[in-house]
């Protein structure tokens, strides 16, 4: 019944997909296949994560000898629930903001046919039971993202996005069957079953382990090989943006879930200590990196590639727990990136949904040009301001709750024997906590630049609020799911405690309390948090507070122009710009980018002294992109112009190529 | 009962919290040879501006007019976690020192956010310059109380004093490290000499009074008042986690009440060095600031590891 | 065993085959196109008549067809065609400058030399001394590969390549007298029309890049010039 | 067995009808006609031998076992979809002016004479005759390289004749030294018969085959396009009128590996040793590699994607390299997918070229925007090449990624370098020409892309589920070849 679900979800969106191919003249029915694929998503992943039964199945398709498995257990549907609610949102969301491509059919067609085949593959990767299925369906994934990212090929900047996504892409899929293909050889087939069972030595074993996690981390967008996530998220449609940042980078994350924790037969603490440091590199030159940018889906990227950071960091963690045999610790770990994952999906799209409004109201996603939309589009202020403080991790709101476990889990250190794990958690909880200061900088930064201050463009004087419905469901929905698994994360974390019985046979300490009122995930001696009574304080003390201050007798505030000191008129270019904003930072933190920064004065030519003008340009790039992308595309460059030299075009030449190989054949098996 | 004592023990900490503010004010003029205003001081000012008409910005937005109620609301919540007289108070319960640490970031994202809002060169300033410091305090600030609460083996604040009270006095190297640490970022964190000026308007120099320029009448005063009220908690935090004796543990009214005499004792003694160490040291440059950040981080670093090497039981 | 032992019939064989080999050596250092083409046809007559030879002595009727074809194609056809093209074209009298002669001869008796080795398991296969001849005939395979990449005329390259043919015609009969009648006229069908399609190509280059010379023909490369 | 004479007769009837008969406007229908009427043969043919299994003639010249068979059928079909894409093609080629009447109708009439070479190739038994039919072939579609007449087309032609012919003449040695091994074993009629060798294969003596499989592989390695025999082949595919690169690309180089297995069974038989598979391993992934390296450097876009064929023999090369159960089996896959792709690839590839004038990739720009069908077509057909699921090339290289990973585990990261630099070659070139604004003045033609969208619609098939009749013939051949089951 549930699977049938799960199967429906899949069909609903292929089907949104031909339908879009059919080019008719109702684009609503496509979506409405879409809303109903998410809704069929979520129904199936609740339902699955509710009764912890495998659910196991074969599909005549693939190769002759060997059907493509099925299988749906608690991990692939807590993943499915993410898609489906991400799908769904979209799905009210889209309507609207693909007004424009709607007028050209064939536009229209390609964005959705590719949107369905996207979702569909993201889901055919959670039901995957064998590697031949699982590569198909991750294919099917990148190759249809590629196309969304090359949607607008008119702009060249994006075709060379959408190469270098298409590239990365590949290369990451390559890895990940020779990843397969390493346990496959030690094993029987390679159905996942196979796998699971597979005789494989230590040392292969760790080489498996690297492959899987260079080639889903490509995916993932870890530090050094994130290079292409930045360049490709910002290009595709915002509701695609969402959907890539939010959800896309999530089945990575669970391809890695599923190939460490699951596939292969153990773990070793020393993969965890490469996912920690990995973990917390990425985390922090991820919010470095989104701290300096001034276009605003190229942030939420970057960012991107921070939580997913925090998020194998805590992988890690839980890996190092595990492999010292302490399994409810594990657990706990697993549940706090399982949770993170989740809240990110919900407040990444958020916000990506709130980019695409603020572009759609505006044309304009440079932080510069905006400025004073609180008062413009008052609604989305407060979704993105939620938004914000969710992804800053402020107590009340779901990010916190994910952090707070995430800082649990590392500080149970002290029952490891190793002294030097014991010394290293801690520093990376310190990292962590430094990447949620960073990053709450970050959103200051971008909130207030956005939506506070006066205008800094005509756009942003002429933004309105956006007036369909439907489009302000979707981030309506999100925000209240961001608030409400703030106040109770025990809905989440209880369906989550058997997802990790699946994984690593082993749940949350039985002293751990998850009520909606009490969360204490080792014990209520050790750490206890209760969001609910905080709200209730807050409100309380609130409504104290304005009883005094507003109650009678309270003045009403006088309102003025802004005291300028004195000088005449205040302009908006006297406002901090992003980059003026981060300058403190990007000064302390200088060695993480390379900064290209000028300064050019022109004098008056009769004196020497006083500037006629002064011209300020920054260009920040990032390592990885010119000390790991650039030498390796150099080189296959240099090595074809090499090669090509045997092709001189004299016939004369060819004819002495075979000769020599003839003879050094007939030379070979003389021998 | 208890809820009681809790409620009792948050209205105490914010209605002591300007006092403090004012002993403090006293202490520096003794010893710059000025004459002191009263205690009182900071009272009378808040009643002031409370009475005040409040002059607001045309460009003010709600959140500007919002902002100041949730950052002393914040700083409530805040003294509602940390043990003043009495441990084992149900407000204590409900979060742990990670969530502190979230309250002080709530609030500060808040005031940073109103200082952005007017949409004048100083507020912005002064937003960057906070997140800057407060982003580099953060992790310095966890890693020394992740010293405490590792050996506590607990993050609720109670719990690890109440795990300090039993373990007698033992003396924990590691503690020193962290109390060191934690008293460079409470100054940081509070906008103290050398990192601020809170009596300063110099535009070159000032941070925390940047973002609230545009404030005025009760807005102001809640803003003043969160302020004095952080101040207050950080004091009381490092009084109470590294010093802890004299807390009541039972809620009868001669622990309490010698517990609020012991704890005055220890305000007094920390108010005392923090004003010698105002007077002594001067204001130090902005981009001087991670260098003393970063100490305090490593201070912290070093008390972790002092705690795993030396103290642990492996 | 040595060659006196032998038969007369073996003996002539085996000379021809000495000859053959020669031919192609000669061929190899020949500047002249007239003279080379002769040279070919000689090497062609040389074939007929081990054909006929092989032919009375084992009493194999099809031996005579395929000396037939020979003739006809290798001593007639083509070195009429072929010398017709070169004074049509009036390159007769231009003399093609061998660079390196003496390496291309010395690197030819060398190519001898190791086909004799590779070949070596194959001939102590069985007591025929005849065997020994496939190493001429490979060595004049390989000869044949030799002019080609020496010379720089079209017209050089064609008799290599009949050359080679030559080659493998005297290797078929020499290892296995003669391949079955089916396919010995299948590959007689395949040179003749060869032998057509060089004719137009000729006419096809030399209108083209008007010379016959190959190396005037690169301009299909993939080097950065 | 009629099927097959009746498939001979047809092609050798229509190679005289054009040949003889004058020019007329429905030339071209009439090809296909002819090519459909083949391609119905071969799929009787194919249900017969699906039925009965394996036909030998009575005169034993012919040999339809379950290697061959679907090769036959796949050659019918790529002729007859070629031929739907040529009639079009070759009238505008005639409208342009770049042609004369009479050469077209040498082009049908040598078409048919390909077509008739290639049949023979695969059905024949006898190996002398497989090698006299791989020559025709040659001399076949050599005047149809030059056919343009450009110094560049002659050029092209006169290097496919010589390095091919001469390559071909070595592989002539090979089977002679075959024969003689056969020979030695009585009845000399019968030596060449690929039946009777393969029965008596045990026997032969394993030094000569050894030795006449060197000059096999390097005769028939240089029709497959083996680096560094494959020379030719850019220039021959990129000169030639398109039509034929699709059938030069899909057929000549699959039919030419077709007779370098035949002759590597022979040899595995004889020396029970690996060493043919090691050679074809060799040449197989140098040619891999190095292909993937020269796409590159492309500039015109039918040579880019003559290196990409030379790249995937090599792939197939390697495979049946490999030997054993499953890589056979992704090869044989790999032939069918490729010749499937690769043929509509060069038919949308003729299509763009004709738009933009020119076989220049940096002149050739928008096609999307010019032409939706022909750019899209291009694009998924370049998607499917490069090896992107749900296309079946990409269950081969999968399956051929898994049976490396068994035998020859190092030898992996090679293959997964060169797929990896192989596709970003393709793809460096292939954007900029579909994608962007369209050019100034630049105007949608008359194509005709059935065939496309069949060829790949069947890549997409194989891709997602073999159909069973298929994985039949494939298991069965597997099983002819490597001697196991999968």
């Amino acid at each position: 019944m549930i699977l049938h679900l799960a199967y429906s979800a899949v069909l609903l969106s292929l089907a949104s997909a031909v339908f879009a191919l059919l080019q008719t003249r109702f684009n609503a029915l496509v979506f409405l296949f879409l809303g109903l694929s998410g809704a069929f998503a979520i129904a199936a992943g609740v339902g699955e994560l509710l009764d912890q039964t495998v659910l196991i199945d074969k599909i005549p398709l693939g190769l002759p000898w060997q059907a493509w498995h099925i299988r749906f257990d608690g991990l692939s549907a807590f993943f499915l629930l993410i898609i489906g609610i991400a799908v769904f949102v979209v799905s009210f969301y889209a309507p609207n903001y693909t007004m424009n491509e709607q007028k050209d059919p064939q536009s229209f067609a390609v964005l959705s046919l590719f949107t369905g085949l996207f979702i569909a593959g993201m889901m055919l990767v959670l039901l995957a039971d064998d590697a031949f299925m699982f590569m198909i369906a991750w294919e099917l994934m990148s190759v249809a993202s590629y196309f969304l990212v090359a949607f607008k090929h008119e702009n060249s900047a994006n075709r060379r996005a959408a190469f270098l996504y298409l590239l990365m892409a590949e290369v990451g899929a390559l890895l990940i069957i020779l990843a397969f293909g390493v346990v496959a050889s030690f094993a029987d087939g390679f159905t996942f079953d196979a796998l699971r069972a597979s005789a494989i030595p230590t040392i292969w074993m760790s080489i498996a382990f690297g492959l899987a996690l260079m080639g889903f981390g490509m995916k993932a967008g870890l530090v050094p090989i994130h290079v292409w996530l930045p360049e490709a998220h910002p290009v595709a449609p915002s509701h695609i943006s969402a959907l890539m940042s939010g959800v896309m980078l999530k089945v990575a994350l669970y391809g890695l879930i599923r190939f460490c924790f699951d596939l292969l037969p153990e773990v070793h603490w020393q993969w965890g200590v490469v996912l920690l440091i990995i973990g917390t590199i990425s985390a922090l030159s991820g919010i470095l990196y989104a701290m300096m940018q001034q276009n605003l889906k190229r942030l939420l990227a970057y960012s991107s590639v921070e939580n997913i950071g925090i998020i194998v960091m805590v992988l890690g963690l839980s890996m190092i727990f595990l492999a010292n045999n302490h399994k409810e610790l594990a657990a706990l770990g697993l549940v706090a990136a399982l949770f993170h994952a989740f809240n990110h999906a919900l407040f990444k799209n958020l916000l990506f949904l709130g980019a695409g409004m603020i572009h759609h109201q505006t044309h304009e996603l440079n932080i510069d040009m905006l400025g004073g939309l609180i008062k413009k589009m008052p609604e989305t202020s407060v979704l993105f301001l939620i938004g914000c403080m969710s992804i800053s991790s402020l107590p009340l709101f779901n990010g916190f709750v994910s952090e707070w476990l995430a800082f649990q889990t590392a500080l149970q250190v002290d029952v490891l024997d190793n002294g030097v794990l014991r010394s290293m958690i801690p520093v990376s909880a310190a990292a962590l906590a430094l990447t949620a200061a960073l990053a709450a900088a970050c959103f200051v930064k971008v909130f207030g630049l956005i939506f506070l201050g006066v205008p800094r463009s005509r756009h942003a004087e002429k933004a309105k609020e956006i007036d369909s419905f439907s489009m302000m469901i979707a981030p309506v929905i999100l925000a209240t799911f961001c608030f409400f698994f703030g106040i109770f994360p025990s809905v989440i974390l209880d369906l989550l405690s058997g997802v990790t019985s699946h994984i690593i046979d082993a749940t949350l300490p039985q002293t751990s309390v998850l009520t909606p009122l009490w969360l204490a995930p080792v014990s209520m001696q050790q750490a206890s948090y209760s969001p609910f009574l905080i709200l209730i304080s807050v409100l309380i003390t609130a409504l104290v507070l304005f009883f005094f201050l507003h109650g009678k007798g309270a003045t009403k505030a006088r309102i003025v122009p802004t005291w300028d000191c004195g000088f005449g008129a205040l302009s908006p270019r006297m406002q901090y710009t992003s980059n003026a904003f981060t300058m403190p930072l990007r000064r302390i933190f200088a060695t993480a980018f390379l900064i290209d920064e000028k300064i050019e004065k022109t004098m008056r030519e009769n004196t020497k002294l006083n500037v006629a003008e002064v011209r300020y340009s920054l260009h920040i790039q990032d390592h990885s992109w010119v000390h790991v992308y650039q030498p390796i595309e150099r080189g296959v460059n240099r090595v074809a112009k090499q090669v090509g030299r045997i092709q001189t075009g004299n016939i004369r030449t060819y004819i002495g190529y075979s000769l020599a190989t003839l003879i050094l054949l007939l030379w070979v098996v003389s021998l | 009962m208890n809820w009681a004592i809790a409620i009792l023990q948050t209205v105490l900490f914010v209605a002591l919290a300007p006092l403090l503010a004012g002993f403090l004010k006293f202490c520096k003029c003794r010893l710059q040879n000025r004459r002191a205003p009263s205690f009182l001081q900071p009272y009378r000012d808040l009643l002031k501006l409370t009475r005040k008409q409040p002059v607001i910005s045309e460009n003010a937005s709600w959140l500007f007019y919002v902002a100041p109620y949730i950052i002393f609301t914040m700083m409530i919540l805040a003294a509602t976690v940390i043990p003043l007289i009495a441990v084992d108070m149900p407000t204590s319960e409900s979060a742990d020192v990670i969530v502190l640490v979230g309250f002080f970031a709530f609030a500060r994202f808040f005031l940073a956010l109103a200082g952005l809002d007017i949409g004048t060169a100083f507020g912005g300033m002064g937003s960057s310059r906070e997140m800057t410091i407060s982003s580099l305090a953060e992790p310095a600030m966890l890693m020394a109380v992740f010293t405490i609460t590792m050996t506590a083996s607990n993050t609720d604040l109670s719990g690890a004093i109440l795990h300090i009270l039993h373990s007698g006095s033992t003396l924990h190297p590691s503690f020193v490290f962290a109390l060191f640490a934690l008293i460079l970022v409470a100054v940081a964190e509070t906008g103290r000499i050398p990192v601020d000026n809170p009596t300063t308007h110099l535009e070159l120099t000032m941070i925390h009074e940047a973002m609230i320029l545009e404030y005025s009448g009760r807005h102001l005063a809640l803003i003043e008042w969160a302020s004095q009220l952080k101040l207050m908690l950080y004091g009381v935090l490092i009084a109470n986690l590294f010093f802890p004796w004299g807390i009541a543990q039972s809620f009868t009214f001669g622990a309490l009440s010698f517990a609020l005499v012991v704890l005055v004792l220890k305000l007094v003694v920390l108010s005392i060095f923090l004003a010698l160490a105002e007077t002594a040291v001067a204001k130090m440059r902005l981009f001087r600031v991670q260098e003393y950040l970063g100490f305090a981080y490593l201070l912290g670093l070093l008390g972790m590891l002092s705690h795993i090497i030396l103290e642990s039981t492996r | 065993m040595n060659i006196e032992t032998q038969d007369f019939y073996t003996q002539a064989i085996l000379s021809m085959s000495a000859l053959v080999g020669l031919m192609s050596f000669l061929m190899l250092g020949q500047g002249r196109l007239p003279r080379l083409i002769f040279v070919f046809a000689m090497q062609g007559m040389l074939l007929t008549l081990t054909a006929i030879l092989a032919a009375s002595e084992l009493h194999s009727p099809h031996l005579y067809i395929s000396a037939f074809l020979t003739f006809a194609l290798k001593v007639v056809f083509i070195p009429v065609m072929l010398q017709k093209q070169v004074f049509a074209m009036n390159i007769h009298r231009d003399v093609e400058a061998l660079k390196n002669n003496t390496t291309v001869m010395l690197s030819g008796a060398s190519l001898m030399i190791f086909s004799y080795y590779v070949l070596q398991p194959i001939i102590h296969t069985s007591s025929m001394i005849m065997l020994n001849t496939l190493v001429v005939s490979l060595s004049v395979v390989l000869l044949g590969l030799l002019l080609m990449i020496s010379h720089r005329q079209a017209v050089a390259h064609v008799v290599g390549f009949m050359s080679i043919e030559n080659g493998l015609f005297f290797a078929a009969m020499a290892a296995t007298d003669g391949m079955p009648m089916v396919v010995e006229l299948g590959v007689a069908f395949d040179v003749l029309v060869a032998a057509v399609l060089f004719g137009i190509f000729f006419f096809h280059i030399r209108t083209s890049i008007d010379s016959l010379d190959v190396d005037m023909m690169n301009k299909l490369h993939e080097v950065e010039r | 067995m009629i099927a097959v004479y009746l498939l001979l007769f047809l092609s050798v009837a229509g190679i005289a009808f054009f040949a003889l008969t004058g020019h007329h406007k429905d030339i071209g229908k009439l090809n296909t006609y002819i090519n459909a009427m083949n391609l119905a043969i071969t799929v009787w043919l194919a249900t017969t031998v699906y039925q009965h299994g394996t036909i030998l003639s009575e005169s034993k010249a012919f040999l339809i076992d379950s290697f061959n068979v679907y090769l036959i059928v796949l050659t019918a079909f790529v002729g007859f979809t070629t031929s739907l894409f040529s009639a079009p093609y070759m009238a505008h080629e005639i409208e342009l002016g770049k042609l004369t009447e009479g050469r077209l109708k040498l082009y049908y009439s040598m078409y048919q004479g390909f077509m008739l070479a290639m049949y023979l190739v695969l059905t024949t038994n006898n190996m002398g005759i497989m090698w006299v039919a791989m020559e025709g072939a040659t001399l076949a579609t050599v005047l149809l390289v030059s056919l343009y007449r450009t110094p560049e087309s002659i050029e092209a032609a006169w290097k496919y004749f010589i390095l091919c012919g001469v390559g071909i003449a070595q592989a002539l040695f090979g089977t002679i030294l075959l024969y003689y091994a056969a020979e030695k074993l009585g009845n000399p009629e019968n030596a060449l018969l690929w039946s009777v060798l393969h029965e008596e294969a045990a026997q032969l003596n394993p030094d000569i085959l050894k030795i006449s499989f060197v000059f096999l592989l390097i005769g028939y390695g240089t029709k497959i396009g083996l680096v560094p025999l494959h020379n030719w082949l850019p220039d021959a595919h990129s000169e030639g009128p398109t039509p034929m690169s699709a059938v030069l690309s899909g057929l000549l180089l699959n039919d030419a590996l077709y007779a370098v297995v035949r002759n590597k069974m022979l040899v595995d038989g004889a020396t029970q040793s690996h060493i043919a598979g090691y050679l074809m391993m060799g040449f197989g992934l140098v040619s891999f590699l190095v292909a993937a390296l020269f796409l590159h450097r492309q500039k015109d876009i039918k040579r880019l994607f003559s290196y990409s064929s030379i790249e995937h023999m090599g792939l197939m090369t390697f495979a049946f390299g490999i030997g054993g159960s499953l890589a056979t089996f992704a090869a044989l896959l790999h032939m069918t997918v490729h010749s499937l792709v690769k043929s509509a690839i060069f038919v949308t590839v003729g299509h763009a070229a004709q738009i933009a004038g020119t076989q220049k990739m940096a002149q050739i720009r928008g096609l999307i925007r010019t032409q939706p069908k022909v750019g899209w077509g291009l694009l998924i057909g370049t998607v499917a090449i490069a090896g992107f699921p749900p296309f079946g090339v990409f269950t081969s290289e999968f399956l051929v990624l898994l049976a490396t990973m068994r035998e020859y585990p190092w030898l992996t990261p090679l293959l997964l370098l060169g797929i990896g630099i192989a596709f970003s070659g393709l793809f460096r070139h292939i954007q900029p020409m579909v994608y962007g604004e369209k050019p100034e003045g630049q105007l949608p033609i008359k194509a005709n892309l059935i065939p496309v969208m069949v060829h790949l619609g069947f890549a997409l098939w194989l891709g997602l589920a073999i159909p069973h009749f298929l994985s039949d013939w494939f298991s069965q051949a597997t099983l002819l070849i490597s001697g196991s089951a999968l």
